[in-house]
């Protein structure tokens, strides 16, 4: 039997925060493809499940000269991923195959160390038993399993897309998959195309030169995690708000 | 022998036992399977096994009509995107696949009492002898009818006007709030009733913008895409993503849109940008004038507040860079302006002579009607019905909803006795405020019909196929109509018995016409009408996702134009009176902000509460947003539960400061009700639409209120 | 009525008035059942934990009760190994403590996840780089150490004596005591560090993380030096507690200076390089994280004086107490030392737990608190009622004082 | 009486492994007939010469067809072929009502596990009784047994009450899947299998 071997890629995303309008099509997409399930009563922003959450911040000045920006922020999918080695039974490892970073429900003891590992809130606790309106777990995606509660869960880059293109290039006879294939959700559902998707590997690809141009960056690069999460903005106010060296916000909000 | 059981002996027993249990499989398996049990809790929902196909068709969920690609498993839809390529859907149209299974979704008629936690189960055929009953009282002499369509233009919106032709007091009318409902003004000033026109919004150069969403989808132009030729100019108190995103954005204070329209009109004539002389005859033209001369660029500017030099830049574009097209109100959630600010709006229309022109407002042939020539009862703006005169309300909420203040509805129902009657397929929204609602087919279980959008500049149609099969309990709305007819002994002759029927014979008649093509969703692909050798073939064309378009035609039939539509005065002082009345300190111009996709529906998806309630993105319904300097000045800090008082009366709600939000103004979320998000609540629940009382205008775009303790 | 099972030579009250003593913790421990259950049927819902404060009051519980419990091990490694044989005295006591504490965290760490009835897969699929898998391993078996040593101690209860089998059992358990002792010791070192690594790995929160020795950051020692500087300070202050309410005196004055003296000296090396490490740390490990120090203060209640409160009051403070001779001869300075070093240990836990969540790292998230819910509180309420009982039931039928019968005579 | 108590602890052992290794494994599975007979012997015999991917497919975009839907069956069995009685109830049951038969599926994965038959088919060329056993020879369905706990069908940890396996294609675990891939040097993480 030949080797299995195949090849290595690293999917990064770029996203254009000056096409963003904070829509949240991104999000709901997300949800839908992901089986997030919808909040319990109870839940608020501080225990909702949103994979790709889009924060909303601003340049701090006064109306009308304010301005805002929309944050849309997922797991980053770290080159060197904090939340990986806290894992104390691991739940948590680097696809080699794609680079995304796992977390893998079923494993998870719900310790919730790695959400505190994580410096993006990109990991989510299911607070909540997973439930659906009566009749609505037949429009669930067969693709993706559901979470159980006491569990932490997060995005991984629609990974049930890229199974899917890996088994249709197999069926062809092919060991790599077609780039077209293989789109995230939330990429697909964008409305202003301000995602782009691709093998960071692969220098001919857009988001290989999106993630190399002037204006882009990561969040937090200073903490060496080396996300493949890009943003890119020609307004340097909102490349500002990639590093936490000075305090922006000063809303408290207390629970409880 | 006597056989004693020491404690030692349970001991050694105890003792083997455990050794025992320990070298068999069963603590081990036991461990494991527990786990496993918890990774695989019965109450944990199993996603669909099934075959996986994709099937197309039509959001039918506001009336922009996207198409819509949809991945089956087992025949049922799992996900939806846009059918066509570089295009996207919504969250609403992301989420309409759940709409059939919404908690909220009605399964049997049902009568509701305010203040009841539950409604009561009726039979349809209670309501439609009780509707009977009603429309047999109301032609002795007891009030009005009146339909409020939701979704104007449909085959059944027809049907309704055939329906109720022989009753003499009977009308029907737009619900209020609906998108394109101001450009109802322009047909007065047009004198265009029976006529219908459009925007060409894609070939004009500049778009000036009282508050409508341009940049968010609305009127359907892509102007991400048209980033190059458009130039957008936004008048807005809010920092909405239109107004960001606009090359201009004029931050005018709430309610000071008309000083700021008729200080443009003040500059364009002034500095003689525009050429009148086709307009000197028309009726009230001169004192159309002597109104705009009131407003001189310096008055209107301390009006709104803003700068002069933005209110002469503004008329200068639009006068240099035309064609130009101005459009008022429109603001989800908030409703119209009033009809004097959207006449001093439209005015510039005319004044830039921006009618019969590519770029401009032009004249579309209408949809054929599906049905026979007979007369129909005649269409009306809710606030031309007289107070307290109403008798028989009927809500078609069967396509969608409309985003608005019952208290609308509510004043125009005689005291002497009224009976409201809601066909939706949900029990929120204006269903949960009648006094019966009737279950009609929600989207992808039935055939909907999507006519011609409001901006479009041509005629046009679409049919979202269904793609569920229809759950029992669901009334057809035609059918409800012919029940209504039998029982009350009113005339509805024709073919037609339900809803489908009555499309195909639109469908029927477009293809007789043969003119215009079909647009395919996949390919753009386009076929002439007349190459299609029978009507069956045009329908499931239209069945397969495609839309029908007219040929265009950019000439409108000779009309009257009257300026301001006969307001007279009012036009003259309204601007005033939104800043001259005293009013107490403390007092904020409250001014609600809802979003276009949730705006259209009476129920929305329950995982929208990724964005309405698990995230900050888009505040829950009940969160005000204001000023920090506005909120300091008022002692309160963010996060902190106050009481919003307006005249219609109180409710609490939870603080969030914005440097983004004008001083002044408190920005009311106006979010899903928790109804409408799936939570099992009380049927018809007071929301903070309820505290925008609409003036005489019955506008509710900006209210006064107050923010107190506790 | 259950005379014959108190030990000979000791004065203890009427059942009667020990029931009456132990009926409101049973109470407090009856509600924390209640919370325990809902917690596990319902799920972590019940608690105000959220996604951002992802460990709350539970794993501050965990983290103090575990210093505290540092006690035992400390005392175990200076009598066994050290042969500091005056600690006998409070050897028992120490132990029982230990139990106590460690049985406790469990218990809690059990609620804490949210799925306990897999939490046998860290041993099945361990990750060998995460410091909870060390914290778990370490804590598992340093549990089983402690119910080992515990053993004996209840063996030696009037009646168990007189089983034969039993005291001959005790007998060689005796014997394995320096083992059991230094295998504890092992262990709690390691863990104690493991549960400052815990933190100080946290490459994504600069408020925690810590530059380091090899796999080691700075709070991998922070930890170990101030639970043992603060466990003998704990046993010295229970003790004396347990003396007060017993009516009883238990060990000889000598032995509370003795604790007193390690526990000073300890104390005044953990405050001098806790003084550095935060110096470094704000200074050099900080900045270098791409974050201005100045913004993990900024945000109240968790202002600088946080920083000098637990370094000077809670920590300086005490240490020059339990350093002065003079003062150590006074059981109310003692008394005062003891309370403030217990409170430093506890404050330093409830900073890396709480305030390190709390700072946001992303500039666009905001500045969150967290409140407990009452289902926390109670099952916090639940371990310290579970404590007392125990420790009053050990203290009632075992003979955790052995200088107590001597002390009786004077 | 020296050995009496060495005889209550061999007493108290002998009852414990009894339980262990008897009553247990019977307890833990919970049987369930097949709703049809189904001979993959007739079908696969020289007479029919059918093989397994006549019925058992994959897809274009590499999806496993899984089990034949009716329309499979139907062409040949609007009539009995035989004369079982078994066949005769497909056809009266099933086959004339157009009703499809819910099957017990014994090598069906957990809900949280992806597995594509394209990659282990297709590219490494794997028999389908390298992990189905001969099952495509058998002349009856035995019957399925599920886990009462896990709802696992046994075939997920083979038939032996220890979990060991004895013959390569039994037992279907996590460790199964990945001892080959090791052995077949495929690099692997969480998400090659877990969704």
């Amino acid at each position: 039997m030949e080797s299995a071997e195949t090849t290595r890629a690293r999917f990064a995303m770029v996203i254009d925060l000056d096409r963003c309008n904070g829509c949240g099509a991104c999000a709901t997409a997300c949800a839908v493809e992901n089986n997030v399930p919808p909040a319990r009563p109870s839940a608020n922003e501080r225990t909702g499940l949103t994979w790709q959450r889009v924060y909303r911040a601003s340049n701090g000045r006064q109306f009308p000269e304010n301005r805002s920006v929309y944050f849309p922020v997922s797991c980053q999918q770290c080159e060197h991923p904090p939340c990986v080695s806290v894992c104390p039974q691991n739940a948590v490892d680097v696809s080699p195959e794609t680079g995304v970073v796992s977390q893998i429900p079923v494993r998870c003891l719900g310790c919730r160390y790695c959400m505190t590992a994580c410096p993006y809130h990109a990991r989510y606790f299911n607070w909540f038993d997973p439930k659906w309106p009566d009749g609505m777990e037949t429009t669930l995606n067969p693709d993706v399993s559901v979470r159980m509660r006491g569990v932490v869960e997060k995005c991984n880059f629609c990974h049930s897309r890229w199974q899917a293109a890996k088994a249709k290039a197999a069926a062809a006879g092919k060991r790599d998959l077609d780039p077209a294939d293989y789109v995230p959700a939330c990429v697909e559902a964008c409305p202003e195309k301000a995602i782009v998707f691709g093998n960071l590997d692969d220098p001919r690809s857009g988001v290989a030169k999106s993630a190399k141009s002037a204006n882009a960056f990561r969040l937090l690069e200073k903490l060496g995690t080396e996300p493949k999460v890009f943003y890119r903005s020609d307004r340097a106010w909102v490349r500002r708000l990639a590093d936490a060296d000075v305090a922006v916000q000063e809303k408290e909000a207390t629970r409880g | 022998m006597k056989f004693n059981v020491t404690r030692r002996d349970v001991l050694r027993f105890a003792g083997g036992a455990a050794i025992g249990t320990a070298l068999s499989p069963m603590p081990w398996n036991l461990t494991d399977d527990l786990a496993i049990w918890t990774q695989n809790w019965s109450w944990i929902p199993k996603p669909p096994k099934g075959e996986r196909a994709t099937r197309t068709t039509v959001c039918a969920l506001c009336p922009a009509g996207c198409p819509v690609e949809a991945r089956c498993i087992g025949g049922l839809p799992v996900a939806l995107r846009a059918a066509n390529d570089g295009a996207a859907l919504c969250p609403l149209g992301m989420t309409g696949h759940h709409l059939p299974h919404h908690p909220n979704r009605l399964t049997g008629a049902v009568g509701i009492t305010r203040g009841e936690r539950r409604p009561a189960a009726v039979t349809t055929d209670m309501v439609v002898r009780e509707t009977a009953r009603a429309i047999r009282s109301a032609r002795a002499g007891a009030g009005s009818v009146v339909v409020l369509d939701t979704r104007p233009g449909r085959s059944g919106s027809w049907a309704w006007r055939r329906l109720l032709a022989g009753i003499d007091s009977a009308v029907v009318a737009a619900a209020p709030g609906l998108e394109g409902a101001s450009l109802a003004s322009l047909d007065t000033m047009l004198d265009a009733r029976s006529q219908s026109f459009g925007l060409d919004l894609r070939n004009a150069r500049t778009i000036l913008s009282f508050g409508a969403p341009v940049a968010e989808g609305w009127g359907q132009l892509d102007l991400a895409a048209a980033r190059e030729s458009v130039r957008l100019v936004q008048v807005e108190p809010m920092r909405s993503r239109t107004a960001e995103s606009a090359d201009r954005w004029l931050p005018a204070r709430p309610g000071t849109e008309a000083a700021v329209a008729l200080a443009i009109a003040n500059v364009l004539l002034a500095e003689g940008l525009v050429d009148t002389t086709a307009l000197s005859g028309t009726d009230e033209f001169d004192s159309y004038l002597s109104v705009i001369a009131g407003f001189s660029p310096d008055r209107a500017a301390a009006i709104a507040g803003l700068a002069p030099d933005e209110i002469f830049a503004t008329a200068r574009e639009l006068a240099s860079s035309g064609p130009s097209i101005v459009v008022a109100g429109e603001q989800p959630g908030g409703g119209p302006l009033g009809r004097p600010a959207e006449t001093a709006i439209f005015g510039l229309n005319l004044l830039l002579g921006n009618v019969d022109r590519e770029g401009g407002i032009v004249g579309r042939t209408p949809l054929p009607a599906p049905g026979d020539d007979a007369p129909l009862t005649p269409l009306a703006r809710l606030d031309e019905i007289p107070d307290h005169s109403v008798a028989l309300v009927i809500i078609d909420a069967s396509a969608g909803d409309g985003v608005y203040p019952w208290s609308l509805v509510a004043r125009k129902l005689s005291p002497k006795g009224s009976l409201v009657v809601a066909l939706s397929p949900f029990l929120s929204g204006s269903a949960a405020r009648a006094n019966f609602a009737v279950p009609t087919p929600p989207y992808l279980e039935t055939i909907h019909e999507l006519p011609t959008s409001f901006a479009e500049p041509v005629a046009s149609i679409a049919l979202s196929a269904p793609l569920l099969p229809t759950r029992s309990g669901a009334v057809d709305p035609v059918a409800f109509m012919r029940s209504i007819a039998r029982a009350a002994g009113l005339d509805l002759a024709g073919e037609w018995a339900t809803t489908e029927s009555l499309i195909r014979e639109r469908v029927a008649r477009i293809h007789r016409a043969g003119s215009g093509t079909v647009t395919s969703p996949a390919d753009g692909s386009a076929t002439l009408v007349a190459e299609l050798s029978t009507s069956d073939e045009l329908w499931d064309a239209l069945l397969a996702g495609g839309r029908w378009s007219a040929a265009p035609s950019n000439t409108m039939p000779p009309r009257t134009m009257r300026i301001t539509g006969g307001l007279g005065t009012a036009l003259g002082e309204l601007p005033t009176r939104a800043t001259a009345t005293p009013r107490p300190t403390g007092t904020l111009t409250l001014v609600p902000r809802a979003t276009r996709d949730t705006s259209a529906s009476a129920a929305v998806s329950p995982v929208l509460t990724k964005l309405y309630q698990e995230s900050g993105l888009r505040g829950s319904t009940g969160t005000a947003v204001l000023n920090p300097r506005t909120a300091a000045s008022l002692g309160f800090a963010a996060g902190r539960n106050v009481r919003l008082l307006t005249a219609a009366g109180a409710m609490r709600v939870a603080l969030m400061l914005d440097e983004g939000v004008m001083p002044g103004v408190v920005e009311i979320v106006v979010a899903p009700e928790r109804s409408a998000l799936g939570e099992k609540t009380a049927p018809g629940a007071r929301t903070v639409l309820d505290l925008l009382t609409p003036g005489n205008e019955q506008t509710w775009s900006a209210v006064d209120a107050q923010l107190l303790e506790g | 009525m259950d005379s014959s099972l108190i030990l000979r030579g000791v004065r203890r009250c009427s059942t009667k008035r020990f029931l009456a003593w132990l009926a409101p913790w049973a109470v407090m421990a009856g509600i924390g059942v209640f919370a325990i259950g809902l917690c596990l049927v319902k799920g972590l819902n019940q608690t105000n934990m959220d996604n951002r404060f992802a460990f709350g009051l539970w794993i501050f519980l965990d983290l103090a009760v575990i210093a505290l419990g540092a006690g035992a091990f400390f005392t175990g490694f200076l009598l066994y190994i050290l042969r500091r044989d005056e600690l006998r005295a409070v050897i028992n006591s120490a132990v029982v403590l230990g139990f106590i504490c460690y049985s406790g965290a469990v218990l809690v760490l059990a609620v804490d996840v949210g799925q306990p009835l897999r939490a046998w897969f860290t041993f099945w699929h361990p990750n060998v780089h995460s410091m909870l898998t060390e914290v778990t391993f370490c804590i598992t078996v340093y549990l089983t150490v402690l119910a080992i040593e515990y053993l004996p101690i209840v063996l030696k209860n009037r009646q168990l004596r007189k089983v034969p089998s039993f005291l001959v059992f005790e007998g060689e358990l005796h014997k394995l005591m320096p083992v059991l002792a230094a295998v504890g010791t092992f262990l709690s070192f390691f863990h104690q560090g493991s549960l400052g690594g815990l933190y100080g790995v946290l490459q994504g929160r600069p408020f925690a993380f810590r530059d380091g020795f090899a796999i080691w950051p700075t709070t991998f020692f922070l930890f170990i030096l101030s639970a043992i500087a603060t466990g003998p300070a704990f046993v010295l202050l229970t003790t004396s507690i347990v003396s007060k309410i017993s009516g009883a005196r238990l060990v000889r004055h000598g032995v509370y200076e003795l604790l007193a003296k390690i526990s000073g000296w300890l104390l005044i090396i953990y405050v001098g390089l806790k003084s550095v490490d935060t110096i470094v740390w704000l200074n050099q490990t900080a900045p270098r994280s791409g974050i201005n120090p100045s913004q993990f203060y900024a945000w109240q209640p968790f202002g600088t004086w946080v920083l000098i409160v637990e370094i000077v009051l809670l920590g300086l403070v005490p240490a020059l107490i339990f350093m002065s001779p003079a003062r150590r001869r006074s059981l109310p300075w003692l008394l005062t030392g003891s309370v403030l070093a217990c409170l430093g240990v506890a404050l330093n836990r409830l900073v890396m737990t709480i305030q390190t969540l709390a700072v946001p790292t992303l500039k666009f998230e905001p500045f969150m608190t967290y409140w407990p819910s009452w289902q926390e509180v109670a099952t916090f309420l639940f371990v310290i009622a579970y404590g007392v009982i125990l420790y009053s039931l050990s203290f009632r039928y075992l003979r955790l004082f052995p200088q107590e019968r001597e002390m009786q005579k004077y | 009486m020296p050995n009496r108590g060495w005889m209550t602890f061999v007493v108290g052992l002998g009852s414990a492994l009894a339980l262990g290794w008897v009553a247990f494994p019977r307890l833990q599975y919970r049987t369930i007939e097949q709703p049809l007979q189904f001979s993959h012997k007739v079908h696969t015999s020289e007479a029919v010469g059918m093989t397994c991917e006549d019925c058992h497919s994959l897809g274009d975009d590499g999806r496993f067809t899984g089990l034949p839907s009716m329309a499979t069956c139907e062409p040949c069995h609007t009539e009995p072929q035989g004369q079982t009685a078994e066949e005769k109830r497909f056809v009266d049951e099933y086959v004339a009502k157009g009703r499809e038969i819910e099957w017990l599926v014994y090598a069906r994965q957990p809900e949280n596990v992806y597995f594509s038959h394209a990659p282990h088919v297709g590219l490494a060329g794997i028999a389908c009784a390298r992990c189905h056993g001969p099952h495509g020879g058998t002349d009856r369905l035995r019957p399925y047994q599920e886990n009462r706990l896990s709802s696992y069908s046994r075939d997920i940890w083979g038939p032996s009450p220890t979990r060991l396996r004895r013959a390569e294609w039994q037992g279907m675990k996590m460790t199964d899947c990945s001892s080959c891939h090791d052995a077949h040097g495929v690099r692997q993480s969480c998400l090659t299998c877990h969704k």
